[in-house]
């Protein structure tokens, strides 16, 4: 039973307040790209067992999207960030490495 | 292998059983094997025995990270049925069906299959399509299935409410010859048969590494050291996406925790397995009396074998509301499971990027009632080098081309 | 024989007598027993019948670790099975009747199971049962299924109601024993906000039984006193009956209150499920005693020593008048020198251990109790109830040293920290050699959202078992955990007890060490699931070496009492079998809940007409005051049809077309997903939602629109209006409105953050009326005839495709003229508010130009003999617009939308994909739904070749026979081809259907553009 | 208008808490830009409140305010006047990139009046009742709907839902408040 901070309104939302989306950051192929790409960007995920880069909505809350960047072992939640970014900022960058510092970083 | 029988059991009774000797040998890896097969579950030792017994090759080993049996094998809820709308689906699954009437037998372990029959209920009036839609296809693929009345429906199960205030039950499709088998004991069955064939189960040996060579398998690095092979076989859940990073490549999968519970045993009260995909719940009752009720799985990637717990109270205010009698029973246990669940949420059978290495993996919340047909098919394919009919299908390569297996078409998505 | 003593019993109040029956008999209790104080006042030791065996059962434990003690309580509306009479409070008039045997308890047929049991041992089944190879379903299965299970079935629906609560707290503290309250002062004092949970309805746990002074009072003194001062803290709140079911990720407890059991019918929620949200977590759950194992420990009179202790110290209650204690630890004696204490006798005290050096032991002696070091149980005598015990030295073979007659067994093993709580959310174990079980290793605490520990362990939990110890640590483990979720630090010193000495504990896992065979096959592990110290041997010398796989193979701890007692022994033996330490073996995993809670209490207040929401259209009431057959479409429920007195459904429908057709239809259309997209990117942002062109829409325009999922597949359909220069009104389908609300937002926010749209969801502002049929202008021009104005609806006003705002008689309005019937139509939006009086208003007007209102079934049927596509009936998440003869939708002119590159895959575009057609059977019969069309021969599985199939079919009243659609390989191309449909009905019969043009009504349109 | 009635029209229950269908009441999403001036002049004149900040609910002489998400706004304002001040709020904004709609009658509104009220609410939503104070604003779940919340005082909720289920919220509202399921 997660619960998340909501960056845009600020409050400690309970999973049941919130609906997840799976991993962020993904980058959108359209037409003209291969098919590889496209399989890529449709169907190839992070499923890593420790930090992971995630997207999710406080649905019944401010109804924004937002990131996390959890822990899928542990479930720890270092950050949760703006969804309008393209990778994670460095400052939750540094909040996982300062729990992690053998960390390989996000790719 | 001395073959367990009721004369067998008079015999030890005589001497208190102590001459019972090991199901299963407990041996040293060799250094190398024709097969390797990563994940000792239901899957791994079904790929196993049908590699000796089909195609004769038993210089096999099937490592496990942990005791075998103990993932998905181990944590579901019994349910085996073959009615699947799409034609890849409906065959493996009746293959493997089929093959659960015999298993006892032919393992020489009762693994308790019980053709108690399953009935899917239809809830609404989309359902009520969808499902006969699913009996005209069954037909045709040979698996017996039929849309039975709500009349009939209550007569297989007198505790259900058929007039809920919320949603009336319209019908149900009923397959008469699906149902459940004591889950431990097709691991433990197969590990004994593949013991028998002089197969080594390797328990406590996590995969550490894959070897290779132009871009062939050559072996796996383990904890218990190196282990070479000619062929590699990963066959494994909630683990698979990690052990192929290993082998260098990624699959169109996402690992998430799927949850079921008990409740204390009573006495007998639903002979069959009631599936109702509208409210979100399926349930059926144990041998021991234990009603075993399943539940959904979370939104979000997990490896701790934790689910959330509204997930069970969804489930279980559904089955309330459906079978009202069981408001005063009390959950005994819950737990979770790790399945991974691929961008269809059909299975992935077939070869991978690497050489000689294949996979056998992704079966989501439908991975028991497939045990012997998914291994049967994974045999084929890691003996011939190419997936056989019953496994073309499931490649990798349908995330690319677009040739989906949807199997939430017409039945929502619980197993 | 148990009895009631004369005086004595702290907890009960001799003054309030409390009757209740079980087996039909009539007993008596007071206020305070539990049903298991009562019982055995009563001397009812004979309580129920194992699992497996149909054993005698007695009642062991005290607390929530009884595994035999359970009964069917209740009667009709409120019986419940398996019931534990250790934690059910005794009230007036309850009925109680043990399980699990027949025909009687006294006589039970199923006890042949016990004297087969020789050859049924552990995984028994796994063996046999095979051949003949049906016999297992039709014969064996039957059989055992009828003799498992527990308690009886209940037959009625639940008379009584639960409720939920959300509760946020700062630290929850489980467990209301000294180590609780020491805890709880500690927290309290801090600051925090605290929760106290406790299971039982007192306070203080079992320190008062076992005396000593905390603060140079007496506990019971000591536990009154904390009790006032904690309910004198603002920011502390106690709470009893409250059990912690489990602990969740994130700080997340379920805490389970059993308001009203012990008053049930008073209209309180018989149960209320917590749901707390805490930063910290103090596990003050005590310890459990453990059994010894030694033949014929299951007979009933064989108890925990702790157990015999509080019966007669909490309810005054003795189990035996001559009571054996053995034990392997100095906490027995305290059991022996209280009932002699009573006035009991107590013959002798079998201490495992080679020498009894310590002082309890040396008090006893001192009592006068013989003390026989170095002794065990060699057997104990007696079949329903204890008659005695051989004694045999612990450290031989079990050759019996001498008899002693007795009539009570209290035994101890030691005690095993209670883990669970800790456990359920990953909190690590450490073996402790000297106290011979597993607590918890503070240093691998559970993980919370921060990373950090969130439970701490208080009291015994934690390990130490003496009142000292167990103060100092519980006050230590309040302020650790008050600091951690931000309390103040506080200076006020804990509750202090002085140290006792003691003399060390010795592992004993059998008894005697040296036991037969024989012997091992009667001591039981696991009394309710019947599980011996020979099965445990049996399942390691077969392999199942893993802990799950013992568990798993002997049922070692499955049963409703999840090993509380059977557990740690059951490890030490197979560690001993595999000569590995117990460490090794390790535990299996302690999974919520902690004891069983109803089913009841996590369904809610989810019941009935509030077990999920219904959604209901402002005309709701109308529909169903007209008695319409109400039809679930997600969340809403809509008219299916209106069947009136003496009508089928059927009939009810083809009525409905026809009139619609020939006069006046109405149809609430209220469901219809309406979104607002506007902004000075909505034209761009529509043209990627949608498969069309949508930003050269002209304002006042409507168009039919198309989404896809980025997958390709269609997902979506709706027309389209343009208000404004920088504003569109999307029309969703019913389902499809909060989805699809939700999918624009997802693109707006997480890929285009750039573009300025905004989207706002207006379905449920407007009421929406489809005026349907030949007559529809007419009573929309006598609406406002009778206003004295409102708009122009005529065709030249108002043409098809277009949408107007103004006033439909005395309604503000917007007009569409759009038509899912292939009739001149107008679909009009209203405010909610006046829903239901525009409904009453059109009824009205209509009367003469013979308006009916019609449901679900006659829109689809309409639509389908105008061939129009429906969402989840054409579509089922696999179906791309192509196949569905909508290529005139999907704009070729545009370099992008959402689904147009999935369209491209190769799967997508291969010519053999199925394709929409008309279909008419060769009869004029309807096709059945869901029917397949088949080809020559089989595929690679053995299956028959498939070549299309069904996706609407309906009987058509306007044509009197038999339309459908269908996707069918090749089916553009065949058109007049016959195809084959099986039948699944039994006959065996084929149906013949002709591929056709799938637009069967008024293909040129021109009805509905009059 | 004389025929606009509201989803339960006014229905009420007396539990231990008082809960009643608080009838047709003006509401208008407002999406735009929070920090801009012209939003701030907008809501001014539609409600005479100041602007609220993250979580709150401001009170004006004509009406109250919501701070909805970083990008909208709820006006809760008289219902007969709601459609007039959407047509000035879009007015006064003009070019300003925002959206006014009238929401009025896609919500049920509903007080719950007592002692407890937070209590009778706590029942139902995963957000923390204890904390909330007058002119804090909390949108979250009631049971298996959205919904949003304030206190008007110390012993009145407002709690707002879709109009759709405002029988499902009345109910589960009702079930909450009743006899004999005080909590303290």
């Amino acid at each position: 039973m997660l619960i998340l901070e909501c960056p845009y309104c600020g409050v400690m939302a309970d999973e049941t307040d919130l609906h997840g989306g799976g991993e962020a950051h993904l980058k959108r192929f359209g037409p003209g790209s291969s098919d590889d790409e496209f399989e890529t960007y449709l169907f190839h995920r992070k499923n890593p067992k420790g930090v992971h880069f995630e997207r999710w909505r406080h649905v019944s809350g401010c109804g924004k999207w937002f990131h996390a960047a959890r822990n899928t072992m542990t479930l720890e939640v270092y950050a949760t960030y703006s969804a309008q970014t393209t990778e994670p900022p460095q400052d939750v960058i540094d909040a996982v490495k300062a729990k992690h510092p053998d960390w390989e970083g996000y790719k | 292998m001395r073959r367990y029988s009721a004369f067998a059991i008079a015999r030890e009774a005589a001497r208190y059983h102590t001459g019972w000797e090991r199901a299963w040998k407990s041996p040293k890896p060799k250094k190398k094997y024709d097969v390797v097969i990563v994940g000792a579950g239901g899957h791994g030792l079904a790929t196993a025995f049908y590699l000796g017994k089909n195609f004769g090759i038993t210089n096999v080993a099937i490592i496990e990270k942990g005791w075998l049996g103990g993932g998905n094998t181990g944590r579901n809820t019994t349910i085996i049925r073959s009615n699947y709308l799409q034609d890849p689906s409906a065959a493996i699954y009746e293959k493997a069906r089929s093959l659960y009437e015999t298993m006892s037998q032919d393992l020489n372990y009762n693994v308790m299959f019980s053709p108690r029959g399953v009935m899917m209920l239809a809830q609404t009036e989309h359902e009520v399509r969808g499902y006969v839609r699913t009996a005209h296809a069954n037909a045709l693929q040979g698996v017996t299935t039929e849309f039975i009345s709500p009349e009939r429906v209550k007569e297989l199960v007198p505790i259900m409410n058929i007039h809920g205030p919320r949603y009336p039950v319209l019908g149900a499709l009923w397959q008469a010859r699906a149902g459940t088998a004591r889950h431990d004991a097709v691991a433990w069955g197969y590990a004994r048969a593949c013991s028998d064939m002089g197969m080594d189960i390797i328990q406590k040996c996590e995969v550490t590494g894959v070897r290779q060579e132009n871009g062939n398998v050559t072996g796996v690095d383990t904890t218990h050291g190196q282990i070479d092979c000619d062929k590699l076989a990963m066959v494994v859940a909630g683990n698979a996406g990690h052990l192929a990073e290993m082998a260098g490549f990624r699959l169109p999968m996402e690992s998430v925790a799927l949850q079921a519970l008990v409740s204390e045993p009573i006495k007998p009260c639903i002979d069959v397995v009631v599936m109702a995909n509208t409210v979100h719940g399926y349930m059926s009752q144990s041998d021991k009396g234990e009603l075993v009720i399943g539940g959904g799985t979370d939104g979000f990637n997990n490896y701790t074998q934790r689910g959330s717990f509204h997930h069970v109270e969804e489930t279980v205010r559904a089955l309330v509301e459906t079978f009202p009698i069981i408001s005063r029973l009390k959950m005994l246990r819950q737990w979770g499971g790790i399945v991974d669940v691929t961008g269809d949420r059909s299975p992935i059978i077939g070869k991978t990027p690497l050489g000689n290495c294949f996979i056998n993996c992704g079966w989501g919340t439908g991975g028991f009632k497939s045990i012997p047909g998914s291994g049967w098919a994974m045999a084929e394919t890691v003996a011939k080098g190419e997936p056989g009919s019953l496994a073309a299908e499931f490649g990798l390569n349908r995330f690319t081309e677009g040739r989906f297996i949807d199997e939430s078409v017409a039945a929502g998505v619980a197993h | 024989m148990s009895t009631r003593l004369a005086s004595g019993g702290r907890l009960i109040d001799r003054s309030k007598p409390k009757n209740f029956t079980f087996n039909g008999k009539r007993m008596k209790g007071y206020e305070g027993d539990t049903l298991a104080a009562a019982l055995l006042g009563e001397d009812q030791m004979l309580v129920g019948r194992s699992f497996k065996y149909h054993r005698p059962r007695g009642i062991v434990a005290s607390g929530a670790e009884e595994p035999n003690a359970l009964v069917n309580l209740g009667q009709g509306d409120r019986f419940e099975p398996n019931q534990r009479v250790t934690t059910t409070e005794l009230f007036d008039g309850l009925t109680c009747t043990s399980q699990n045997h027949w025909p009687s308890l006294e006589f039970d047929v199923g006890v042949v199971n016990n004297y087969a049991a020789r050859f049924l041992p552990a995984g028994f089944y796994y063996k046999t049962f095979m051949a003949p190879a049906a016999a297992w379903k039709h014969v064996f299965e039957p059989v055992i299924r009828k003799s498992a299970g527990l308690g009886q079935v209940p037959t009625e629906a639940d008379a009584d109601r639960y409720e939920h609560y959300y509760h946020h707290t700062d630290v929850v503290i489980i467990g209301g024993g000294v180590a609780g309250l020491a805890s709880a002062l500690a927290a309290g004092r801090s600051g925090a906000k605290v929760l106290v949970m406790e299971q039982t309805h007192h306070w203080g746990g079992r320190a008062a039984v076992d005396g000593g002074e905390i603060d140079g009072q007496s506990v019971e003194a000591w536990i009154d006193a904390t009790v006032a001062e904690l309910e004198g803290m603002e920011n502390v709140t106690l709470r009893t009956r409250m059990m912690a079911s489990g602990v969740y990720d994130h700080g997340y407890v379920l805490g389970y209150e059993r308001v009203a059991d012990h008053t049930p019918g008073d209209g309180r929620p018989r149960h209320r499920l917590w749901r707390i949200r805490t930063k910290q977590i103090v596990t003050a759950t005590g310890a459990i005693e453990r059994p010894l194992s030694f033949a014929g420990n299951d007979i009933p009179g064989v108890m925990l020593a702790s157990a015999v202790r509080d019966y007669a110290v909490n309810w005054g209650v003795s189990v035996g008048d001559r009571t054996v204690v053995v034990t392997n630890n100095d906490d027995g004696y305290r059991t022996a020198l209280t009932l002699k204490e009573a006035g009991l006798d107590v013959p002798v005290v079998l201490d495992a251990r080679p020498e009894a050096t310590g002082p309890l032991a040396e008090a006893a002696r001192a009592a006068g109790i013989r003390v026989e070091p170095g002794r065990a149980i060699a057997k104990v005598n007696g079949g329903k109830r204890v008659t005695g015990v051989s004694i045999c030295l612990q450290a031989g073979e079990g050759a019996a040293l001498e008899e002693i007659a007795c009539d009570a067994v209290a035994m101890s093993g030691g005690w095993s920290p209670v883990v669970h709580m800790w456990s359920h959310c990953g909190g690590k174990l450490i073996w402790d050699e000297a106290q011979t079980h597993f607590r918890p290793d503070p240093d691998r605490a559970p993980t919370g959202h921060d990373g950090e520990a969130f439970v701490v362990t208080a009291g015994s939990a934690s390990g130490p078992l003496d009142l000292a110890g167990v103060l100092e640590n519980a006050y230590e483990a309040g302020k650790a955990a008050a600091k951690a979720a931000g309390g103040k630090a506080i200076r006020k010193a804990g509750p202090k007890a002085d140290a006792e000495e003691a003399q060390p504990m010795a592992p004993v896992w059998i008894m005697p060490q040296g036991a037969s065979i024989k012997k091992r096959m009667k001591m039981w592990l696991d009394y309710q699931n019947d599980v011996k110290v020979s099965d445990v041997q049996l399942a390691a010398r077969e392999g199942y070496e893993s802990v799950e796989h013992t568990k798993r193979y002997t049922t070692l701890g499955m049963a409703t009492d999840q090993g509380k007692l059977s557990n740690i022994n059951g490890l030490a033996i197979l560690s001993d079998a595999l000569d590995q330490e117990i460490p090794t073996t390790g535990t299996t995993t302690f999974r919520p809940p902690y004891t069983p809670i109803s089913f009841g209490a996590i369904a809610g207040e989810a019941r009935h007409e509030i077990f999920q929401p219904i959604r209901r259209t402002p005309m709701h009431q109308w529909h169903e005051d007209a008695g319409a057959y109400m039809e679930p479409v997600g969340h809403w429920r809509r008219p299916y049809c209106y069947a009136k007195p003496g009508e089928t459904n059927e009939q009810a429908v083809n009525r409905e077309v026809l009139n619609t057709r020939e006069n006046l239809g109405l149809l609430d259309a209220s469901t219809l997903g309406k979104l607002i997209v506007k902004g000075p990117d909505a034209g761009k942002f529509m043209d990627m939602m949608y498969t069309n062109m949508m930003s050269n829409l002209a304002v006042g325009k409507c168009r039919y629109g198309l989404m896809c999922s980025e997958n390709g597949f269609l997902s979506d359909d709706g027309v389209v209006a343009r208000i404004e220069e920088d504003t569109w009104l999307c029309h969703t389908t019913s389902g499809g409105a909060d989805r699809i609300h939700a999918w624009m937002e997802e693109w707006l926010q997480t890929e285009w953050w750039d573009w300025k749209v905004y989207v706002a969801n207006v379905t449920e502002q407007l009421a929406q009326v489809a005026v349907v049929g030949p007559n529809a202008r007419k009573v929309l021009e006598k609406l406002n005839a009778q206003a004295g104005g409102g708009m122009d609806v005529s065709k030249e006003a108002l043409p098809f495709m277009q949408w107007a705002d103004g006033k439909i008689g005395a309604f503000d309005a917007r007009v569409y003229r759009i038509s899912f019937s292939g009739e001149l139509s107008y679909e009009i939006a209203v405010p909610a508010s006046q829903g239901r009086a525009f409904w009453d208003a059109l009824l009205e007007a209509g009367e003469e130009f013979g308006v009916m209102p019609y449901g679900t079934e006659c829109l689809h049927i309409m639509r389908a003999e105008k061939g129009f596509i429906m969402i989840g009936d054409e579509t089922d998440g696999t179906v791309i617009p192509q196949d569905l003869g909508l290529n005139w939708a999907i704009s070729k002119k545009k370099e992008d939308f959402l689904g147009k590159r999935a369209q491209q895959r190769s799967h997508m575009t291969d010519p053999e994909r199925w394709k929409l057609v008309g279909l008419e059977t060769l009869d004029g019969s309807v096709l059945p739904d869901g029917a397949y069309a088949v080809g020559e021969g089989d595929n690679v599985h053995g299956q028959r070749n498939m070549i299309g199939r069904v996706t609407s079919t309906y009987y058509s009243p306007t044509l009197k026979k038999g339309i459908a659609m269908g996707l069918v390989l090749h089916g553009p191309d065949r058109m007049g081809e016959v195809v084959d449909f099986p039948t699944v009905d039994g006959t065996n019969t084929v149906i013949k259907a002709r591929i056709c043009d799938p637009v069967f009504y008024d293909k040129d349109g021109e009805k509905q553009n009059v | 208008m004389s025929n606009a009635v509201s989803a339960l029209q006014g229905a009420s229950f007396d539990g231990y808490c008082k809960v009643e269908e608080a009838g047709l009441t003006g509401m208008i999403t407002l999406r735009g830009d929070l920090a801009s001036k012209g939003v701030a002049k907008a809501v001014k004149a539609a409600t005479g409140a100041a602007m609220p900040g993250q979580g709150e609910v401001t009170e004006g002489a004509k009406g109250r305010v919501g701070w909805m998400s970083p990008d909208e706004l709820l006006l809760i304002v008289d219902h007969a006047e709601a459609a007039a001040i959407v047509e000035a709020a879009a007015k006064s904004l003009g070019d300003e990139h925002s959206l006014v709609v009238n929401v009025s009658d896609a919500r049920a509104v509903y007080r719950v009046k007592g002692a407890a009220c937070r209590e009778v609410i706590a029942k139902l939503t995963p957000a923390d009742t204890s904390v909330m104070q007058p002119g804090m604003l909390r949108r979250t779940r009631i049971a298996q709907i959205p919904a949003a919340f304030y206190l008007e005082d110390d012993e009145t909720a407002v709690l707002v839902c879709f109009r759709s289920v405002a029988q499902y919220a009345f109910d589960l509202l009702k079930d909450a408040a009743k006899p004999g399921g005080e909590v303290w």
